[in-house]
């Protein structure tokens, strides 16, 4: 079972920027559809606070750098995603303690744990239209990377008809339906990312060692 | 481009460093994005903050001074603050009486501050959170976030502001605030929709002939969409849907608000049909107030607030206010 | 539909009714149209009367109380007010120290208070005008009906309210109101056309991306249209155009206006820009007003207004006003 | 040469406020493009209270039905074209003074003492892109109804090249040419408007006698 560090996590955030970035006016244009149309740039925004605050003061585990990430995306986001997103990281990351490397198999519960946390502070379940749909399919695959790819993607078409219970969708009733959810969608991306990641290491001949990315070529300094 | 910006990135920071330089009597904070009575913190007195997405001015930036807000936490457009703000503005207008939230309820809002009202309580500040939820157009609140807060937002920031000022103790103003939160209610009708920074074009598409029904303040689709109505038409469909919530049993606060792109010219129009249809429900209209409060940026349309009031919210609401958004009395 | 109305030729009537019923504080004459200051006339002080095409809200019915207009006459939108309402609001406010009529130049507005200042001379009331002419986009004005007047008209509002209140003699409140025209100067920028209820549609066609530089206040296309530009470009355009004509020698009021549907936000960001030329210009900024004051019903967009003023001009400025649309101090 | 009575003169300004009803979204559509798009409505309000004006008290001669109509449209017009036809009819109905029958050579002369009045008030000459560039060459025409017509129509249609100097259509500069003026426009709505009038007495066999319309009933009343 691969082995993952900071660097594995700084790598996944970095990817989930990027992403992030990539389709920030598709989440946006999401959400102007059963929401606020503001989705796309509060990702993009956090994200790239992530991506500054970790090149900055890089912490050296995988608990806290994801710790780390969770108070930045809470300090830069606003609005649901924020804190909800902050939360998923900071829980996952309090789980894994300090502890420099860690296991899939820990990582995946304490994504678990993440996820949980975004439940009970939001209190989604899945089928209410929100970012828990694609989130809580997807770390149940975990550690099965593609699985969990697949699953979040899947989580998150899966939301097209229902009507939303949760969120600013909500008050639409139903003409919510029909939609796909921002927040699922760019839980989506998360994965995905976390997928491609993972990827890169197994590439690369397992443990941590970087992918193709520019900051592969730092992956041994931890 | 209907938008009078920079880059969409730059809106909210370029408003806060035109907003420092047009009201001296401020102190305008654009780093942390605050706004902040000048006096602050008022010894013995208890603070009120109040926040939110920007896009609603003069919501709350513009409701901060004597008689009213003492700090407002300014997010990005449409989008709720984050709890750091909130934790500071705290810090500096606690005197020492603690200090009141006073919360739109949306998730993000309530979410961001719970979260900075825990922080702020570790930091041994004394803090009660009241949320307004006044808008009627959502229903089945059970199986939603909840009713929306948007106009009332006003009424409860002036009323429990003026109790501030006047004195009274946080659990006091804090009933205050959730008296006046329970005595509103607001409806909303879209016209257009508004041109958000960050999509540089409208939220919706509101083809001519259309109108929308039970909007909220972000440029979300409302509830239904119909064809286009009478100023006479909307202000009876509205003050219905208000009345049917909740049949006042004594005077209210009428607040008669534009969306932002509605001319006043129509706003006092609007308020002729909405005081007609009140007098033949037989509701007695203490007070008006007609104008661009509680906004969506450039969406034309308008809300209509009603908030029951007693002698006492009544002397409270007449009390001397001096922000730049609301000023009278001494 | 973007307009909250019954039907156009009712526009103005209505919004009269609103007016009455939410500002009990002025006397609102629906069938003569005329809004007057509910203690007219002042013993002694000289009246202050204004008017215009309806459609500028607040300006000028929103600008009557104490400290500022004794009365306004709304004509119908966009279109100048007849005689007869002018003459009827002289003998309203005349306390027998004699009227003046505040006119922007407008062939319409002048024709009609001269036909009105004539009619009320006959009835032995003092009359005296002034005339506003502050828009530096009307060049070669020789060949034009001159410059228009814009948001200067506020400066000449105000500070002359200030003067008359204060209980100065008819010469005196016609050379306050006549410096504050001479001193000031302003630019109009649109991002959109208004939709006008006897059109029913924009009157002029803007395409996406496009903005027209030196609009009036009426929808009538400005001097130039030209590609989108930058809230800083435009502020370094509009400055410089109102430098060039005029370079202050002292310090100046600052109008940054709203054409009616351009966000607080977005002008508060303006403001931030126009004061950056400005310093880089040297101009020395003693007070500012951000907001929808002189509109042009649902246009998008914003006009300057600079008006130099001495110590007293300032003085007036700042003494108290008590108006819907304007209010400080006691 | 046909005698002229007040009933003539009311059927001129009823067929007058007909065609400006007609036509008012076309002279609200010119000042759009020139001005501010209340040329027609303003119009449209004038005219029909003219009517309802002479309806309720006719005077019997036609100077005091002029000067009725001038100070109606005085009072109900507004902006420009108010003063300036309520000068144009007021001004040519002083210079008939009291008399109940004037022939058209006085007629034709008090309408040029009312077109003087409109260009001494407004200050406009022809080529100014006004009313003017309409109304002056037609009441040269006058007392030929016909050519007074063509007159007004061409010296509106006139008017599209020109470079406005006074009115608001002024403050456009250069961009106030290749469009017609409102004003000149109804002007030649007024002057077709009389030479109707003009053409239905003589239709009728001479005289003030009633053409075609319902108003012809009353004809012979005065
Ligand atoms: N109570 C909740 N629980 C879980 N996710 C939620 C909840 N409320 C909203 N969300 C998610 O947040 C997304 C919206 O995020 P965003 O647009 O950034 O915030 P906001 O709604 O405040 O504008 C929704 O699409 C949904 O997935
Ligand atoms: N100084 C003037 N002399 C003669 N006619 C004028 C003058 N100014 C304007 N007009 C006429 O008035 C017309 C506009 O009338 P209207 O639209 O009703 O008034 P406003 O320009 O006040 O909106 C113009 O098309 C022009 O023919
Ligand atoms: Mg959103
Ligand atoms: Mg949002
Ligand atoms: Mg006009
Ligand atoms: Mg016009």
């Amino acid at each position: 079972m691969a082995q993952r560090d900071a660097e594995f996590i700084r790598r996944w955030l970095e990817a989930a920027a990027e992403a992030v970035a990539r389709d920030a006016s598709r989440l946006t244009e999401l959400d102007s559809a059963i929401g606020d149309a503001d989705h796309g740039s509060n990702m993009r925004r956090g994200f790239a606070a992530v991506v500054a605050t970790l090149a900055d003061q890089p912490p050296t585990d995988p608990g806290g750098t994801l710790r780390v990430a969770g108070r930045t995306l809470i300090s830069t986001v606003g609005g649901a995603a924020g804190p909800l997103y902050g939360t998923l990281l900071r829980s996952a990351g309090k789980a894994l303690g300090d502890d420099p490397v860690v296991d899939d198999e820990r990582l995946a519960e304490a994504l678990r744990a993440g996820v949980d946390g975004v439940a009970s502070l939001g209190g989604a379940a899945v089928g209410d239209k929100t970012m828990v749909d694609a989130l809580l399919p997807a770390v149940s695959a975990l550690p099965d990377y593609p699985a969990a790819r697949q699953a979040a993607e899947e989580g998150a078409a899966a939301t097209v008809p229902l009507r939303a219970r949760k969120g600013r969708a909500s008050y639409l009733g139903d003409r919510s339906t029909g939609h796909l959810d921002p927040g699922a969608a760019s839980s989506a991306l998360l994965i995905g990312a976390l997928a491609d990641a993972a990827a890169a290491g197994a590439e690369a001949g397992g443990a941590e060692a970087g992918g193709a990315e520019a900051g592969g070529a730092e992956a041994g300094d931890d | 481009m209907r938008m009078l910006i920079n880059e969409p990135e730059r809106v909210v920071g370029d408003a806060l460093r035109g907003m420092a330089a047009a009201h001296p009597e401020l102190l305008v904070d654009e780093e942390h994005r605050l706004i902040v009575r000048r006096d602050a913190p008022v010894p013995g007195k208890v603070g009120l903050v109040s926040g939110g997405g920007s896009g609603h001015e003069p919501l709350h930036g513009g409701f901060v001074g004597p008689g009213m807000l003492d700090a407002a936490c300014p997010g990005e457009v449409f989008t709720s603050p984050v709890p750091d703000q909130m934790t500071r503005a705290a810090a500096a207008v606690d005197g020492g009486a603690g200090v009141l939230f006073v919360v739109k309820n949306y998730t993000g809002d309530v979410l961001n501050f719970d979260m900075a009202a825990e922080l702020a309580e570790d930091d041994g500040v004394e803090v009660a959170r009241v949320l307004v939820q006044d808008d009627v157009a959502v229903t089945d609140s059970l199986y939603t976030a909840g009713r929306r807060g948007t106009g009332g937002t006003l009424f409860v920031e002036k009323l429990a502001g003026a109790a501030a000022e006047a004195g009274a103790p946080l659990a006091r103003v804090a009933a205050v605030a959730r008296q006046a939160s329970e005595a509103s209610r607001s409806f909303g009708v879209a016209l257009s929709s508004p041109t958000t920074p960050a999509k540089g074009g409208p939220t919706f598409d509101l083809p001519a002939g259309e109108l929308e029904l039970g909007i909220g303040i972000h440029g979300e689709p409302g509830r239904e969409r119909r064809p286009v109505m009478t100023s006479a038409e909307i202000a009876d469909f509205t003050v219905d849907a208000l009345l049917a919530d909740r049949m006042p049993t004594g005077p209210v606060l009428l607040l008669v608000n534009g969306m932002g792109a509605t001319p006043l010219l129509e706003l006092y129009g609007f308020n002729a049909e909405v005081r007609r249809v009140l007098a033949e429900r037989r509701v007695e209209v203490a007070r008006t107030l007609v104008g661009n409060y509680v906004t969506s940026l450039d969406m034309a349309g308008c809300s209509v607030t009603l908030c029951q009031v007693d002698e006492e919210l009544l002397r409270l609401w007449d009390a001397p206010v001096s922000t730049p958004g609301l000023r009278w009395g001494r």
